[in-house]
């Protein structure tokens, strides 16, 4: 592995309406890294893959990937560098059967795509011509990453990918992301569920209210009192 | 204890799509029972069902015997049942006006009361309030959509994945805050992939492309080898 | 080989922008249609006997494209022997070339866009109304003579008014006149308080307002409604729709204003073709319930006299011959609507539209006297208009 | 896909065969060519407008503006350069073009908010160029007049050409990766950004196609008329139109404004020649009764029974 | 020119304000239904030739034609409402199949006023409003604009009451922002929409009994003009918002006079151009609120 980092993100900032959502973010990731990205709800976690992804665009800081600024990039341009992302709320092409929602990604990102190896990844193979709105939430989403995955990233931001998964479907879902990181592919996952975090890796960043207030491994970080506070609760 | 929901051979679907095949379920008065089902098994079908948004093609749905398959969701809210969606708000709305369409059917002063009792227990809505309701992340919207059904004070009320996408503190309060919504003698119906949320559980549901697999209670279910292949994934490969 | 009937194809306006005007156009023509028929028809000199005449007409709902395609409809299905143009230029203009193609001669009551006449055609007569260009000289040429020096004008933004207020001001201008106020509205205006504010501050001896019907009657509305006075207002629709418009401004409202009188408002006696305006108006009444005739429906009429006198003149039943016969009547027939003179490129040069005032009577009523020119002077202009 | 281009343009080129055929012998048997022309007309609109609509769910309120736009540049190039009419004519899709480059703006806009803005551009167009100010540039509200060219027969088989080749382009739509690039725009564009798609540009690339081709029929229909004054090429009706007549037939197919246009229009002369009195009336009824018996546009009759419309 | 400025800002207020109310019907049914009613100009014409009708056969005075309008919307409404719109609803674009039946109806209305009325302009004495002139500022307006005027404001506000302060209108709001949530919250989604709509012909019939003041005349034909009108206001002023439409007739009103006063010819730009401008600035309208997309 080498140690120029594949993204680094410089004081990065960002607010809507005068609500400031993020100060001053740094924070880099490694070729092939899994970087765990946590925070109680509305600490920012989203947002943060909202800038790397070009959805916004940062007010300030810098954004590189790859050694290259990609702030100002549009999100399909950044996707043609290699980085893309599944989304929360699901956003699959609805009007559109699964496998079309695939083809239509690999085809615009021009990779070489093996559809049928992604349906399978995502489990939806025997469903490639159902439309995409017959599936369930849950299946959307995986819709979403199938998407993500079509077009051959580098990067690849996950957010809440686990969420509404019971514990033997999240297990299956850890591996594929495993699978997908052994290929090579660094990670930015967005999740709330330890457990599975947990199987992914050992590094995370905590946020909380727009700041970074934490950084380095989980278990370290189920100890730190500030972030047992915000994120975890009593309980843990 | 007295049946308060009874669900008598119901069927539902989308379109050519027939989903639910004939379910049965009962929830008494006062408890907590858990619908469990991997992705796709048609949790959120039969809620939607049994709320009214989705229309029954058979089988008669009777809330505190009386039958109300016919009945438009209006109706059926006003007699005491309250949903919670997966996603669903009010985006343009602020969250304060969201909350008080929760208690649609009550007072101003109950409806604030209450709204009050969410914000203590969701301070991030508190600190919204005047926010409109699309601006917020997954999560706070989640909380959102609870406080809402919670708001409702009805007798039934139906959760779809109420702990989804919270971050860990808050899914502990969730816990504790239902606790309490149990002891005032809300029966919930609760569709929940979170094991935490069993210990909350009096009975429980698994269901299985769209028909009931299992049922039982918290124990028999926690000792089911259906519901541990289906939830735990034991035996799944086997 | 006569034919049994003579089909007259023709369109109206069952709704739209058009609707008012093109229906009593439309009614005008009708009316003479079942008066010729109750006569036995029309006599049609080709074939030496009368043959009934048979009116096919459709509804455009004022709308160039619809009638694009019920012209050629009329020329080409119904195969009808003559075309009569719906009423005013826009809804005339689409039918000009298909005439031309269809080499059918469209006889235009009321479509009098200078542009039309600019080049010779043998399929295009103007039998009833001057071109609206001209229409203004008389007026023009009577705040001449009363000296009024200091004219607003308001005027629409169309073909009809525009080309009005371009003839007023180059007579004007050939006087060495310059409007004191001079404002294109949009065509739909129907607001003028705040615009008859600005043109009162400019303090004008005479205000001309050059709308269509529903612009004339928001204008005066509003002239009424504002308590704003000026000496001499000029509208163009009272002259020709006078009961309707007593009906929707009130008298009131007209009291004093100038307007042009068309036929029946000014009465020719002497005519040598159809009916005199007397005559016109009466029988109109009969058949009408006591509806009183207005200057369209005479212009529809009208329309129909002049075909008949073409037919019963033509030596041939053709187009080219009929063409013919109405160049040749030119100058030498007076109708309902005065003196038929038409120009080589088939422009209307017949009777100018005099100048009138509506002077309010001892009875309350109100009396159109023309005021211009001498030859038809009925009584003398009030003016300044008196206040109150 | 693995299918040759020539298989998944088959559909369209007979489609376009047919209607070929159909346009260019229609005459011989119905000599009301100003009806067939007319109608031919509102097919390449209800496509023009079903290229943008259809495919990335912009619904232009103000299409006429483009139609306008082309016609007006036609006949002032004659009018005023005496240009040849083929190069007046190819003047008038640049003309909306360059109109469609200046609107695109309003493409950041959806749903209602870029309808009514489009329809707001389409009035501005018209109020200038109709002005009395306007009246050495184009006439303003006197109108144009070229008959030194008008030429019935040619504008229609131009038309005819007009309509085959609008057919073929939403056949490209329809068929192509494009078109489907389109399609994910319109249901996500956030989504659509993140497959690699740009959203930006393919729509404004849509937008124009959609403009030009108006233009076109603009340009066309200002040569078949020859003599016409601004309302006449900039009346919301055309717009109306060409909007209820694509979506009666079905948007986002090839099919569904060809035979919404060529149905209702027909319907529209059917009615308004046998029955003038009630015309308006009768149209009306007949609309609403489609719309409650048919609510999924004319096409649902085949995609209800499973059957996959072209 | 001080004075000219003041009369047409005067005059632009009391125009907007009563174009305001043209508007606000529209808003509601748009708003809430997400219907593209093509045929509200006609509703507006509709309440004007009842107007009309009140004072020239039965001799009442044409604000009469205001609980006529009400009674009205209430006749035609509720049939209307449940005979198309649920059936819209349960399409695929309810927003898009809207806008073809919608026009069919607009047809259809204009089609019968000209059957029953004729074709010809309509208006109303000036003395059933009072016939004098009111000044404020010195600048004297007949007393018709300030009636309508008045009854727009009261109209406006009592509609922004019934959203914000009433059961039925929070719930109407809520329907707006999401149906389907709507449904799930328990607001019987069907019938709060068909007293919107009831409420929107209202208003819409409400603002055609002034019509034949401030424009002069009614006729059947004109309502297409007052649809596109009454379209780019509420888009100024963003959907959903009653206030938001007041808002948009006064831009439209105040603009227009201006614009009349000093470069008359162009003064029918001036909606368009300031719908334009501001959507360009504010995509949402002055009034709207923006929501995430991701
Ligand atoms: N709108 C729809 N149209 C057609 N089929 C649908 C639709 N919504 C759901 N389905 C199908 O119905 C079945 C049950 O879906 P449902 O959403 O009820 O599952 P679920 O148990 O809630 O799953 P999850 O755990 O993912 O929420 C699935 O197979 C899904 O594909
Ligand atoms: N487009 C926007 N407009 C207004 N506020 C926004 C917008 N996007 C995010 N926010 C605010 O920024 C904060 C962070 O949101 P974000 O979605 O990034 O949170 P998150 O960490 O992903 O939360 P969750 O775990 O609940 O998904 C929230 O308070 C949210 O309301
Ligand atoms: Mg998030
Ligand atoms: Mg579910």
């Amino acid at each position: 592995m080498s140690s120029e980092p594949i993204l680094a993100l410089t004081n990065v900032a960002k607010s809507f309406g005068g609500f400031q959502v993020l100060t001053d973010v740094n924070f880099e990731l490694k070729p092939g890294e899994i970087l765990g990205l946590v925070g109680p709800n509305g600490s920012g976690k989203t947002s943060v893959i909202n800038l790397i992804s070009g959805v916004h665009q940062p007010e300030a800081g810098t954004i590189r990937f790859d050694g290259a600024e990609i702030q100002r990039l549009t999100p399909h341009a950044r996707v043609k560098l290699g980085i893309n992302r599944s989304f929360q709320v699901p956003k699959c092409f609805i009007s559109m059967s699964v496998r079309e929602n695939i083809e239509v990604a690999a085809h615009f990102s021009g990779h070489d795509a093996d559809i049928p190896a992604i349906l399978e990844d995502i489990g939806l193979s025997g469903m490639e011509a159902a439309p995409a709105a017959s599936l369930t939430a849950n299946q959307q989403k995986m819709l979403d990453l199938g998407r993500a995955l079509a077009t051959g990233p580098k990067l690849l931001l996950v957010d809440e990918i686990g969420a509404g998964l019971n514990p033997a479907e999240l297990t299956g879902i850890a591996d594929l992301l495993k699978r997908i990181a052994a290929r090579g592919i660094s990670m930015i996952v967005v999740e709330h569920l330890m457990e599975f975090l947990n199987k992914l890796t050992s590094r995370v960043i905590v946020l909380s209210a727009g700041k970074i207030i934490f950084e380095g491994s989980l278990g370290d970080a189920s100890h730190d009192p500030e972030v047992v506070t915000a994120f975890f609760g009593g309980a843990a | 204890m007295s049946a308060l929901l009874e669900v008598d051979k119901v069927e539902a679907g989308y379109g050519a799509v027939q989903v639910l095949w004939g379910c049965d379920m009962v929830v008494n008065k006062g408890e907590t029972v858990l619908l469990l089902g991997v992705n796709g098994a048609g949790k959120t079908t039969l809620l939607r069902t049994l709320v009214g948004l989705q229309p029954c093609r058979g089988g008669a749905i009777r809330l505190a015997g009386e039958d109300v398959t016919g009945l438009g969701p209006d109706a059926r809210i006003r007699r005491g049942m309250a949903y919670m969606s997966e996603l669903g708000v009010f985006p343009t709305l602020s969250i304060a006006e969201n909350l008080r369409l929760g208690a649609y059917g009550a007072s101003n002063a109950e409806a604030r009361r209450r709204a009050e009792a969410m914000y203590q227990m969701f301070p991030a809505l508190a600190q919204k309030r005047r926010s409109a309701a699309g601006s917020l992340s997954g999560g706070q919207r989640k909380m959102l959509g609870l406080a809402k059904a919670l708001m409702s004070g009805a007798e039934m009320i139906f959760m779809d994945e109420p702990s989804s996408g919270l971050a860990p503190v808050f899914v502990t309060q969730v816990i504790e805050t239902l606790k309490g919504v149990i002891g005032g003698g809300t029966s919930l119906l609760i569709a929940e992939q979170n094991i935490a949320f069993l210990e909350l559980a009096d009975r429980g549901y698994l269901m299985d492309h769209g028909k009931m697999a299992v049922s039982g209670t918290r124990a028999e279910l926690e000792s089911s080898d259906a519901v541990r292949r289906a939830y735990f994934g034991v035996g799944a490969e086997g | 080989n006569a034919p049994s009937v003579i089909k007259i194809g023709t369109l109206y306006a069952g709704s739209g922008n058009f609707a008012v005007a093109s229906q009593a156009q439309y009614k005008g023509l009708e009316f003479w249609a079942k008066r010729v028929n109750a006569e036995g028809g029309v006599y049609v000199k080709a074939y030496g006997k009368k043959i009934p005449v048979k009116i096919v007409a459709y509804d455009d709902q004022s709308s160039t494209s619809t009638a694009t395609t019920l012209y050629n409809q009329l020329i080409t299905q119904d195969k009808v022997d003559l075309v009569v143009a719906d009423f005013g230029s826009v809804l005339t203009s689409v039918a000009i070339p298909l005439a031309k193609e269809h080499k059918m001669l469209l006889i235009d009551p009321t479509g009098s866009s200078a542009g039309f006449f600019k080049e010779k055609t043998d399929y295009l007569a103007d039998v009833s109304i001057p071109s609206s260009a001209v229409w203004p000289m008389p007026l023009a040429k009577f705040l001449e003579q009363e000296h009024i020096k200091k004219i607003g004008i308001i005027y629409g933004s169309n073909d009809f008014d525009g080309s009005q207020a371009d003839t007023l001001k180059a007579e004007f201008k050939k006087v060495g006149i310059t409007p004191v106020f001079d404002h294109a509205v949009p065509t739909g205006e129907r607001n003028y308080t705040v615009l008859l504010h600005s043109a009162a501050a400019a303090r004008p001896q005479a205000l001309i307002e050059l709308g269509y019907l529903p612009n004339d009657v928001a204008f005066l509305k509003s002239l009424k409604s504002s308590g704003l006075h000026f000496p001499f207002v000029f509208t163009i629709f009272p002259g020709q729709f006078k009961q309707l418009m007593e009906k929707n401004v009130g008298k009131d409202a007209l009291k004093y204003t100038y307007s042009y009188p068309a036929p029946p408002m000014i009465k020719y006696e002497k005519v040598n073709l159809g009916m005199n305006t007397d005559q016109f108006l009466k029988a109109w009444g009969k058949t009408h319930d006591g509806a009183e005739a207005n200057f369209v429906n005479a212009g529809g009429y009208n329309a129909g006299i002049l075909m008949a006198k073409a037919m019963g003149t033509a030596p041939q039943f053709t187009q080219t011959d009929l063409h013919k016969a109405l160049l040749g009547m030119s100058g030498k027939i007076t109708t309902v609507l005065g003196a038929y003179k038409l120009s080589p490129t088939g422009a209307q040069l017949g009777q100018r539209l005099p100048v009138a005032q509506f002077q309010p009577q001892k009875d309350g009523s109100l009396k159109t006297v023309v005021v211009y020119p001498a030859s038809h002077k009925t009584g003398d202009a009030i003016y300044p208009a008196p206040q109150g | 896909m693995r299918e040759t281009w020539f298989k998944r343009a088959r559909a369209g080129v007979i489609t376009a065969a047919v209607l070929a055929l159909v346009f260019g012998f229609a005459p011989t048997l119905y000599n009301n060519s100003s009806l067939l022309f007319m109608m031919m007309t509102y097919i390449v609109l209800a496509q023009g407008l079903n290229l943008l609509y259809g495919f990335t769910g912009y619904l232009p309120f103000g299409y006429v503006g483009f139609f306008g736009t082309g016609a007006y540049a036609t006949a002032l190039l004659v009018m005023k350069l005496h240009l040849p009419i083929a190069l007046a004519i190819a003047a008038g899709p640049v003309a909306s073009m360059v109109v469609a480059v200046v609107l695109g703006p309003l493409l950041r806009l959806s749903g209602a908010y870029f309808s009514i803005a489009n329809l707001a551009a389409s009035q501005i167009l018209f109020i200038v160029i109709g002005n009395p100010n306007m009246q050495d540039i184009t006439g303003g509200p006197y109108g144009v007049k070229i008959d030194q060219v008008y030429n019935p027969t040619a504008s229609y088989a131009a038309m005819v050409m007009l309509v085959v080749g609008v057919t073929l382009i939403a056949t490209f739509f329809r068929r192509s990766r494009f078109g489907q690039g389109l399609k994910a725009m319109a249901d996500d564009p956030v989504s659509a950004e993140m497959s690699a798609i740009p959203v930006v540009r393919m729509r404004l690339l849509a937008w124009l196609t959609s403009a030009a081709v108006a233009g076109l029929a603009g340009a066309l229909y200002a040569w078949n008329l020859s003599v016409f004054y601004p309302d006449a090429v900039f009346t919301l009706e055309i717009s109306v139109f060409a909007i209820v007549f694509a979506l009666f037939g079905g948007v986002g197919t090839v099919l569904g404004p060809i035979i919404g246009a060529g149905l209702l229009y027909a319907l529209y002369n059917a009615i308004g020649i046998s029955e003038p009195q009630y015309f308006q009336l009768i149209y009306g009824v007949l609309i609403v009764g489609l719309v409650m018996f048919l609510p999924e546009g004319i096409l649902s009759l085949l995609t209800r029974r499973g059957i996959n419309v072209f | 020119m001080q004075a000219l400025l003041e009369y047409a800002i005067v005059g632009g207020v009391l125009y907007g304000i009563f174009f305001g109310l043209v508007a606000v019907g529209l808003n509601l049914i748009f708003g809430v239904m997400r219907i593209i009613n093509l045929a509200h100009g006609e509703f507006v014409i509709l309440g004007g030739f009842g107007a009309y009708w009140l004072s020239t056969s039965l001799g009442l005075n044409p604000l009469w034609g205001l609980p006529l309008a009400a009674l009205g919307a209430v006749v035609i409404g509720f049939p209307l409402y449940y005979a198309v719109v649920p059936g819209l609803q349960r399409s695929r674009d309810p927003e898009m199949l809207s806008f073809i039946l919608f026009f069919g109806l607009a047809q259809i209305i204009d089609a019968i006023i000209s059957l029953g009325f004729g074709p010809d302009q309509r208006s109303l004495p000036d003395e059933a409003l009072g016939g004098g002139t009111i000044s404020v500022l010195g600048q004297a307006f007949p007393d018709s604009w300030w009636v309508a005027a008045g009854v727009a404001i009261l109209a406006i506000m009592g509609l922004w009451l019934y959203l914000t302060r009433t059961r039925l209108g929070f719930a109407t709001r809520a329907i707006m922002a999401n149906r389907d949530e709507a449904f799930a919250t328990g607001i019987a989604v069907d019938r709060v929409s068909a007293i919107a709509f009831v409420i929107g012909l209202a208003l819409a019939g409400a603002a055609g009994v002034f019509v034949p003041y401030l424009q002069g005349s009614v006729a059947p034909g004109i309502g297409n003009n007052l649809t596109t009108t009454s379209f780019a206001i509420l888009i100024i002023g963003s959907l959903g918002n009653p206030v938001g439409t007041l808002f948009g007739g006064l831009v439209f009103g105040v603009g227009s006079m201006l614009m009349q006063t000093f470069y008359a010819s162009w003064s029918d730009l001036v909606p368009y151009v300031l719908l334009v401008v501001i959507v360009l600035l504010r995509p949402q309208g002055l009034f709207g609120k923006a929501v995430r997309n991701a």
